[in-house]
C-alpha cells in the first residue's frame, strides 16, 4: 500500500490557524503512507500537477487530499489522479478547512483536528478499491415545472436546442407572475408585451408539450431516466373544443369567484378565462363558486357554449412522463397580509398590495387602468408606498430581503404620476436597494424627475381617518414621527416561497432552506443544480429574483440540461451496494428496507436464494448494508470496513 | 351552563381606590353570568411598574406571592380586571416556567414556593372565552339604545402576543363582541390598541393631551359618543384628564369614558350607583337616561347568539 | 462560546453527506466558532448508520458519539432516515441498559443551510460530553 | 404433556412428511434431546414431558423437504416470526402443537442437585422427583422451570395444524413478563455497567448461543467470524465479548422471541436472553409490536412511519 497525503494551505484559509506542516510530519509517520507534502494551493493548476508527479514518481496507488470540503473540490481532484493513471475511487479527502480552520482560533486545537482527520482519511483510503461505473442509456427528454418566465426560458431553450420538452404549469395560463405585471423596471417596457411573444412561442412550439392547470403528483427514477405522474386538474371544459370565445364567462350567474389572476382585487366568475392574453386561452369552472356544483342546478354555460364544451362531470386525469432531466421553476409567492394586522391590510380595502396595484395600473386589468380607490372608485390623489412590509423583519420569520420590491415601488411611483399628474407619492423605506444595471439611476429618476418622496423610516401602524388611510412612521434622518394622510396605500408584501414548495421538494428529493426556497448545490460555483443529479432550479424558486436574473437562470438551468442530455449514454455512480454472494443467506431484509426497489431475489446456479442489486435503480444510500446481519451487501466506498477502519483510526484503545 | 364557574379573583391596588367602580361592576356582572368570585387572602402588591421598575427579581417574587396564595386555595385560573396586574402576572409565571434557575432564584424570597400551575387571565378573556358570548347574551334586561361605544382596548391588554396569548394584538375584537352581544351599538374604531399616554402623565403631561386628544377624537370620528376600556388607567386617563385636553388644546371634548363591564352592568339591569356610573368625572348620565327595559330573546340576545356561532 | 476548556475528550460525528455534512461545512465558511473535539465521518445517508458503529466507537475508545442526517421528510434517499429514526432511538433507550449513559448518544437532523443549528449542536454535546467526563473503560474497570 | 395424543399425530403426518423433529430420550434420565425420525416404526421411541425444553422450530429453517415439528406455545412464537420474514414456507411445515404449562431446566435441576449423576427422575404432582447416588431430591417445578415459564403468556402455540391437548388459557400475569429487566433498569448506572462487564467478561466465545439461536439466520456468515467485514478481533477483552452479544442482541431487535435457547445453551450460565428482552420491551413501548406473534407483521425496524407517533426529537440542554 502506497499512500500520498497532500496537505494545502489554501493561501492563509488553512494555514492561518492549522500548522500544515506539522500535519504533514505527523502523517508521514503512518503505517502506508509513504509521501506527504503541503502545498499553497493543491487545487491549482500546479498543485494538481504536483499530485500526478507524485504518484508516477512515488508510485503512489492512494491519494488523500487535505485541503477544503470535499462536497466542493472532491470531483476535481477525483479527475486529478484518473489523470494520472489511478482509479478515481482510489482517492479520499480529508476536510481540514470547513472542519477545522474555520471552526475557531486555536491553532493547536485545530492542528489535531487536522491530524486526526488525514489519519482517518488515510485509513480509509488503504480500504478503498478500484470502482468502476457501468454507462446507461439516457431519455433526452425534460420536464420543465413552472411556466413563469423563467420556466417558459428554460423551456424554450431546451426546445431550441433540440429536446423533447414537457412543460407543467399549475395555473391554467401559462406566464406566471410576470403576466400580472403592467410595466417592466427599469425600461418601463409593457410587461405582457415582452412576456406575449414568449408565451406563444412555448404553446405553438413542435418539441413542447404543455399541461396547463396541472401538479406533479409523483417523482420515480434517477437522472436520466425519471417517471413523473402528472395530475391534470379537471377543468370541466373540454378544451378540445372549447375556443375561448368567452361566450360563457358573459353569461355565467356567478358572480362572486375569486379571481386568483388579479389577486382578488376585484371578482370574476365562476366560469372564468383568466385573462385576455391567458394561453392557453381557454375556460375553466372553480366549483367552490359555481352554481351548478353548489346549487346542483344553472347549466348556462352548458346552454350557451357554441362548441359544447362544458363537461360538468370531469374528473382529474393522470398522465405519466418520462424525462431524462426536470428543471424546477416554481417561483415565489407572496406573504399574507393578515400577518401585517398593525398595516390593515385586508380590513381596509384602501390598503392594497404591489401585486394587487399592478392590476389597477394594468390596461386590461379590473380597472382598464385607470387608478382608483377599491372603496369608492374616486382616483387618489396621494399614494403611500411602504417597502418591506414583512420583508427583512424576523419578528414575523422573513429575514431575508426580497430583492424586487425597491425597483417596483419605484416603478408603480413613476407611473402613478403618469396616470394621475396631480398625485403624490411617498415611499417609506429602509434602504433603496438598486444594484443592477440602470437600476440607481431608475430611482432616482423616480424621485428627481417624478418628484416621488421618499421617507426613510419604517412605518408603524395604518389607520382610516374619515375617508383617509393616516399611514404613521418614523422618519430617521428627520429623527421625527410623521403621518401621511393618504387615499390609497400600497404595500410590497414580502416574497416567500411559492405555496406548497416544500410538497414539491420532497417528490424530488432537493432539500429547501428555512424560507422554504429551494438549496441549490453550490452558492457560488453550481448556483442552478440541486444535490439530485438531473434536476436544476431557475427563478424566484431558488431565492427572490427579478426577471434578468430568472431569464438568465432559465437559460442557465437549459445549458445544463442541453449539456447533460447531450450525452446518449451516462455514467452511474459505481459507489452503490454490492452483494457477496457468498456471505448473503438470502433473509432478504434488504430487499424489504431498500427505498428504491433496488434489489431483487435471484435463484444461484446451485439453487441457493440471494439478493441482488439493480445497479441503475441503486442510488447508494447504503440502509440495505445497515440492514444486513452479516455483512452481505456493501454499499461501495462506504462498506462496513472504510467506516470501522475511520472509527478504529479515531478510537485506538 | 353546567356547574358553577367560580375563579381566584384578584383585583390589585386600582381597584381598591381609584378604580373601585370597575371592581364593582365586575364583581356583579359575573354575579349575573353565575361566575363565583374568590378573593386570595392575603394578597399583595402584582409587582408591575414601580417595582418592576426597581428590580425584576423583586416584581417577579411578588406577583409569584399572590400566584403561590392561588395554588394555596386549589386553584389553577386566577381572574383579574387590571392589564397591568395581569401582565405583571404573566410576566412572572412565563419567566419562572421558562428558566428553571430563574424559578429557583424567586422561590428562594418566598415562603411557600410557587408552583407554576396558575393561568392568569383578563376579565375580559374570562368573559369572552369561558363564558362565551351566547351566555354573555342572556341576563339582558335593558337596551341602551343610545350609547355608540368605540371600544378601546389599551396598550398591554393583549401584548405583546408571546406574552398575552389572547385575541389579536393589533386589531382585538373581544370586546366589540362582548357589547354587541349585550345589545350596544359598537363603532369600528382604529384606535383600539393606541397609546392613550397614560403612564407620562406625570414627566409629560402636553404630550400625554395630545395623545389622549387622538384617541378621543377618533372615537369621535368613527361615530363613538362614549367609550368603553378594560383598564383603570386608560379610564381614569381618557376621563379625569378630558377637562386638561379641553383647556390645554382649546378643544370641547365630552365623550363618557365606561368600563365595558359597566355597560354590561346596565344591560343586565344593575343601576349606575351600584355600578359606579356616577362617578365618572364626564357625566354619562344624558346618555344612559334613553334605556328602557328589552323583553326576552330581544335582538340584542339573538345578536349575541348569532356572534357566539 | 464554543470553547469548553480542559482537554479534548474523543466524540465521534457520523453525517450525512447531503444535509448535516453540508450544515457543518456552512458553519466552517460562515466561521461559526465551534469547540474541536469533535471528529466527522461522512456517510451518505443517516440510513446508513449500523447502530453498531455508535456501539463500536463507544465501546473501543469515544466518549461520546453524535449521529445527524437530513431533516424526516427531506432525506435525499427520501426514507432513509426514517430507518435511522427508528433504530436509533432503540439504541438510545438500550445503550443506559448496558451501562452506557444515553446523554454520550445523541441523534438529530440538520439541514445543509443550517450552519448555525450545527454550531448550537456540536457546541451543546461537546458540553454534554465534558460534563459527563471520559468514558471509563471495561479494559481499566476489569485491569486487576 | 399427552404423549400419547403427539405420537397419534405424528403417525398421522409421517406420510405426509419427509422428516418428523420430535424429542427423544437423552444421555440420562435428566436430559430429552432433539430427535429426527422418518420412518413411523420409530414413533414409539419419542418422549413428551417437561424435560423436553429444547426450541425445535430453529431446525426448520435448514430442513429441506417438508417437515413436522413440535411446537410448545414458546416455541410456535419462533416459527410465526421465521414466517413472517419468510425464511420458511408455510405449506413445508406440518405442526403439532403442544399446549405446556412449564418445562424443566437441567441446568437448574443440576445446579440444584450439586451436578452428580442422575439415576431417575420422574414427575409427582408439581414436582419433579430426581433420585442420585446421595439419594431422592424432591424438587417444585417452578423452582426448577426455565425463567420464561415463570412468565408465560403463550401455553397454547399460536400457530399449528394439530393441537394434540386441551387448549390452556395464560395464568401468568402480563406485567410479570418484563419483571427481570425491570429490576435492573431500575439499577444505577454503574451497577448496570458493572454487571455486564462481569457477565459478559465470563464469556468463552464458543458461539453456542449463537448457534442455538433460531433466529441467527447468518450461518456461517456471521460477523463476529468475518474480516470482511472486520467486526471484531479476537482478542479475549470485555468489550470484544460485549461487542459479540451485542451484534447479536442488535441483530434480533424486533425478532427474538424469547425462547431463551441462548441461555439454555451457554456454558457459562451468562443471562444473554436480557439483553435482547429489554429491546423487545422498549420496542413494544415504542410500536407496540411483539414478534412471532402475528405472520402479517413486519419487523419495525424495516420500515417507518413517516410521523412517529412515540419518538420525539431529543433537545440537547
Amino acid at each position: 500500500m502506497r499512500v500520498g497525503v497532500f496537505i494545502c494551505h489554501c493561501g492563509n484559509n488553512i494555514a492561518g490557524t492549522v500548522d500544515v506542516a506539522r500535519v504533514a510530519e505527523e502523517t508521514r509517520k503512518l503505517p502506508g503512507v509513504v509521501y506527504a507534502t503541503d502545498y499553497m494551493y493543491t487545487c491549482s493548476e500546479p498543485g494538481q500537477a504536483e499530485i500526478t508527479q507524485a504518484i508516477k514518481r512515488e508510485g503512489l496507488n492512494r491519494v488523500v487530499v487535505a485541503a477544503c470540503s470535499p462536497r466542493m473540490h472532491e470531483v476535481t481532484f477525483r479527475r486529478t489522479v484518473e489523470k494520472a493513471g489511478l482509479n478515481r475511487y482510489l482517492f479520499e479527502m480529508a476536510n481540514i478547512r470547513e472542519h477545522c480552520s474555520w471552526i475557531g482560533e486555536d491553532k493547536e486545537a485545530n492542528t489535531r483536528k487536522a491530524i486526526e482527520a488525514v489519519r482517518m482519511a488515510v485509513a480509509k483510503a488503504m480500504r478503498d478499491r478500484p470502482l468502476y461505473s457501468s454507462s446507461f442509456a439516457v431519455n433526452k427528454r425534460v420536464l420543465v415545472i413552472g411556466a413563469g418566465v423563467a420556466g417558459m426560458q428554460a423551456a424554450l431553450d431546451c426546445a431550441e436546442g433540440g429536446l423533447e420538452t414537457v412543460v407543467v404549469e399549475k395555473s391554467p395560463s401559462v406566464g406566471g407572475m410576470m403576466a400580472r405585471l403592467d410595466k417592466t423596471f427599469p425600461t418601463i417596457d409593457c410587461s405582457i408585451c415582452i412576456l406575449g411573444p414568449k408565451m406563444v412561442d412555448l404553446v405553438q412550439h413542435e418539441r413542447i408539450r404543455l399541461h396547463a392547470y396541472a401538479e406533479v403528483e409523483e417523482v420515480k427514477g434517477y437522472v436520466g431516466n425519471y417517471q413523473v405522474k402528472i395530475r391534470k386538474k379537471a377543468t370541466y371544459v373540454d378544451w378540445t373544443k372549447c375556443t375561448g370565445c368567452g361566450e360563457c364567462m358573459e353569461k355565467c350567474p356567478g358572480k362572486n369567484a375569486y379571481d386568483h389572476f388579479n389577486c382578488g382585487v376585484s371578482p370574476t366568475k365562476a366560469i372564468n378565462i383568466p385573462f385576455p392574453q391567458a394561453i392557453p386561452k381557454k375556460a375553466k369552472i372553480d366549483p367552490q363558486f359555481c352554481r351548478q356544483f353548489t346549487k346542483g342546478k344553472c347549466g348556462v354555460c352548458a346552454k350557451v357554449c357554441p362548441t359544447k364544451a362544458i363537461d360538468y362531470e370531469m374528473k382529474d386525469e393522470i398522465v405519466t412522463e418520462e424525462v431524462g432531466a426536470i428543471v424546477v421553476a416554481t417561483g415565489y409567492g407572496l406573504l399574507d397580509q393578515e400577518r401585517l394586522p398593525e398595516y390593515g391590510a385586508g380590513r381596509y380595502p384602501d390598503v392594497i398590495t404591489g401585486i394587487q396595484y399592478e392590476r389597477l395600473l394594468n390596461a386590461s386589468g379590473p380597472t382598464a387602468g385607470h387608478i382608483v380607490r377599491p372603496s369608492d372608485g374616486i382616483e387618489p390623489k396621494t399614494v403611500v408606498f411602504v417597502s418591506c412590509a414583512g420583508s427583512r423583519d424576523k419578528s414575523i420569520g422573513v429575514p431575508y430581503c426580497s430583492n424586487f420590491c425597491c425597483m417596483y415601488i419605484a416603478k408603480q411611483a413613476i407611473l402613478t404620476k403618469d396616470h394621475l399628474p396631480d398625485s403624490q407619492s411617498y415611499v417609506f423605506y429602509m434602504d433603496v436597494r438598486a444594484t443592477g444595471k440602470g437600476y440607481d439611476e431608475f430611482t432616482r429618476r423616480a424621485q428627481e424627475e417624478y418628484g416621488a418622496r421618499y421617507i426613510r423610516g419604517r412605518v408603524s401602524r395604518i389607520y382610516p381617518k374619515g375617508k383617509k388611510m393616516v399611514v404613521r412612521g418614523a422618519d430617521t434622518l428627520l429623527g421625527t414621527q410623521v403621518e401621511i394622510e393618504a387615499d390609497l396605500v400600497v404595500l410590497a408584501t414580502a416574497a416567500t416561497a411559492a405555496p406548497g414548495a416544500s410538497m414539491l421538494a420532497e417528490k424530488l428529493h432537493i432539500s429547501y432552506d428555512t424560507n422554504g426556497f429551494y438549496v441549490e448545490s453550490h452558492p457560488k460555483l453550481r448556483p442552478v443544480e440541486t444535490n439530485t443529479a438531473g434536476v436544476y432550479l431557475a427563478g424566484a424558486a431558488q431565492g427572490p429574483k427579478d426577471i434578468p436574473a430568472s431569464v438568465g437562470q432559465g437559460s442557465a438551468a437549459a445549458a445544463k440540461v442541453l449539456s447533460l442530455l447531450s450525452k446518449d449514454m451516462l455514467e452511474s455512480d459505481p459507489a452503490i451496494a454490492n452483494v457477496n454472494t457468498a456471505a448473503c443467506v438470502g433473509c432478504l431484509k434488504c430487499l424489504k428496507t431498500c427505498p428504491f426497489q433496488a434489489i431483487k431475489e435471484e435463484t444461484l446456479r446451485s439453487g441457493k436464494k440471494v439478493a441482488s442489486v439493480i445497479e441503475t435503480v441503486c442510488a447508494g444510500c447504503g440502509v440495505c448494508t445497515a440492514t444486513c446481519p452479516c455483512g452481505a451487501i456493501q454499499l461501495q466506498h462506504f462498506t462496513d470496513n472504510q467506516i470501522l477502519a475511520e472509527v478504529n483510526a479515531l478510537c485506538r484503545m | 351552563m353546567t356547574g358553577k364557574r367560580s375563579y381566584a379573583y384578584y383585583e390589585g391596588c386600582s381597584l381598591e381606590g381609584t378604580a373601585a367602580a370597575y371592581d364593582a361592576s365586575v364583581r356583579l356582572v359575573m354575579e349575573s353570568l353565575g361566575v363565583g368570585l374568590e378573593e386570595p387572602p392575603d394578597w399583595s402588591c402584582c409587582g408591575s411598574t414601580p417595582a418592576h421598575a426597581t428590580d425584576h427579581l423583586l416584581a417577579a417574587a411578588l406577583a409569584a406571592r399572590n400566584l403561590a396564595i392561588v395554588e394555596g386555595m386549589g386553584s389553577n385560573t386566577l381572574v383579574t380586571p387590571c392589564p397591568s396586574c395581569l401582565s405583571a402576572l404573566k410576566k412572572a409565571h412565563g419567566r419562572m416556567a421558562k428558566n428553571r434557575v430563574f424559578k429557583e432564584e424567586v422561590n428562594g424570597l418566598l415562603d411557600t414556593p410557587y408552583q407554576c400551575t396558575v393561568a392568569a387571565k383578563s376579565a375580559l378573556q374570562v368573559i369572552y372565552e369561558d363564558i362565551g358570548l351566547e351566555e354573555v347574551a342572556r341576563p339582558v334586561t335593558t337596551a341602551l339604545a343610545g350609547l355608540r361605544v368605540a371600544p378601546y382596548y389599551g396598550c398591554i391588554l393583549n401584548r405583546p402576543p408571546a406574552l398575552a396569548c389572547f385575541d389579536d394584538p393589533e386589531n382585538p375584537v373581544s370586546m366589540d363582541l362582548i357589547l354587541k352581544a349585550v345589545g350596544v351599538d359598537v363603532v369600528d374604531f382604529a384606535f383600539k390598541v393606541e397609546c392613550c399616554g397614560a403612564a407620562f402623565g406625570v414627566p409629560k403631561a402636553e404630550m400625554v393631551h395630545r395623545l389622549t386628544a387622538k384617541v378621543l377624537d377618533m372615537a369621535l370620528d368613527a361615530g363613538a359618543n362614549c367609550i368603553a376600556v378594560a383598564c383603570p388607567l386608560c379610564q381614569q386617563n381618557l376621563d379625569l384628564r378630558q377637562g386638561q385636553v379641553n383647556a390645554a388644546l382649546g378643544t370641547s371634548y365630552h365623550i363618557p369614558v365606561f368600563y365595558f363591564s359597566q355597560i354590561m352592568g346596565l344591560a343586565y339591569g344593575y343601576s349606575p350607583g351600584q355600578l359606579g356610573i356616577d362617578k365618572l368625572i364626564v357625566s354619562a348620565d344624558a346618555l344612559i337616561g334613553t334605556r328602557g327595559p328589552v323583553e326576552k330573546s330581544s335582538a340584542a340576545a339573538e345578536a349575541g347568539k348569532k356572534e357566539a356561532v | 462560546m464554543p470553547d469548553v476548556g480542559e482537554r479534548e475528550l474523543r466524540i465521534v460525528g457520523f453525517l450525512c453527506n447531503w444535509c448535516s455534512y453540508g450544515g457543518a461545512d456552512t458553519a466552517g465558511v460562515g466561521r461559526f466558532k465551534q469547540p474541536t473535539d469533535l471528529r466527522i465521518i461522512r456517510v451518505p445517508c443517516s440510513g446508513r448508520v449500523d447502530p453498531l458503529f455508535v456501539v463500536k466507537a463507544l465501546l473501543s475508545g469515544a466518549d461520546g458519539v453524535l449521529v445527524s442526517g437530513c431533516h424526516p421528510r427531506d432525506c435525499h434517499y427520501s426514507d432513509g432516515n426514517f430507518y435511522a429514526r427508528r433504530r436509533l432511538e432503540m439504541l438510545k433507550r438500550f445503550l443506559p441498559f448496558i451501562g452506557l449513559d444515553e446523554r454520550r448518544f445523541h441523534y438529530t437532523w440538520i439541514s445543509a443551510s443550517e450552519g448555525q443549528r450545527w454550531q448550537q449542536t456540536v457546541t451543546a454535546f461537546t458540553r454534554q460530553i465534558h460534563e459527563l467526563g471520559p468514558l471509563a473503560r471495561a479494559e481499566e474497570a476489569l485491569s486487576l | 404433556m399427552n404423549a400419547k395424543k403427539m405420537k397419534e399425530a405424528l403417525r398421522e403426518a409421517l406420510p405426509s412428511v419427509d422428516v418428523v423433529i420430535a424429542y427423544g430420550p437423552g444421555f440420562d434420565p435428566l436430559h430429552a434431546e432433539p430427535c429426527f425420525i422418518k420412518d413411523a416404526g420409530r414413533v414409539d421411541d419419542l418422549i413428551l414431558n417437561p424435560l423436553c425444553e429444547h426450541n425445535l422450530a430453529g431446525y426448520l429453517t435448514s430442513q429441506k423437504g417438508r417437515t413436522a415439528v413440535v411446537v410448545k406455545g414458546c416455541d410456535s412464537r419462533t416459527v410465526v416470526q421465521l414466517l413472517q420474514e419468510g425464511l420458511v414456507e408455510r405449506e413445508k411445515v406440518h405442526l403439532i402443537g403442544v399446549p405446556c404449562r412449564g418445562v424443566v431446566s437441567a441446568k437448574k435441576v443440576m445446579a440444584a442437585i450439586g451436578h452428580e449423576k442422575v439415576l431417575s427422575a420422574v414427575f409427582e404432582a408439581d414436582s419433579l422427583v430426581v433420585t442420585t447416588g446421595s439419594g431422592e431430591k424432591r424438587l417444585p417445578l417452578m423452582e426448577v422451570c426455565p425463567d420464561k415459564c415463570r412468565s408465560c403468556q403463550y401455553p397454547t402455540p399460536l400457530i399449528y395444524d394439530v393441537l394434540v391437548d386441551e387448549p390452556l388459557a395464560a395464568d401468568k400475569p402480563p406485567e410479570s413478563v418484563y419483571e427481570d429487566v425491570e429490576v435492573l433498569e431500575a439499577a444505577s448506572l454503574e451497577e448496570r455497567k458493572a454487571y455486564w462487564e462481569k457477565e459478559t467478561g465470563r464469556c468463552i466465545r464458543c458461539y453456542a448461543c449463537r448457534n442455538a439461536c433460531p433466529l441467527c439466520v447468518c450461518q456461517d456468515s456471521c460477523i463476529a467470524e468475518t474480516r470482511d467485514p472486520h467486526w471484531m478481533s479476537q482478542k479475549s477483552t470485555v468489550s470484544e465479548k460485549m461487542m459479540f452479544h451485542l451484534i447479536h442482541a442488535l441483530h434480533l431487535a424486533g425478532r427474538c422471541t424469547e425462547c431463551g435457547e441462548c441461555e439454555r445453551a451457554c456454558p457459562m450460565g451468562i443471562p444473554l436472553a436480557k439483553l435482547k428482552r429489554k429491546i423487545n420491551k422498549d420496542l413494544k413501548d415504542l410500536f407496540g409490536y411483539v414478534p412471532g406473534t402475528s405472520p402479517e407483521d413486519r419487523p419495525p425496524l424495516s420500515t417507518f412511519r413517516v410521523d412517529e407517533e412515540r419518538i420525539e426529537e431529543h433537545k440537547l440542554p
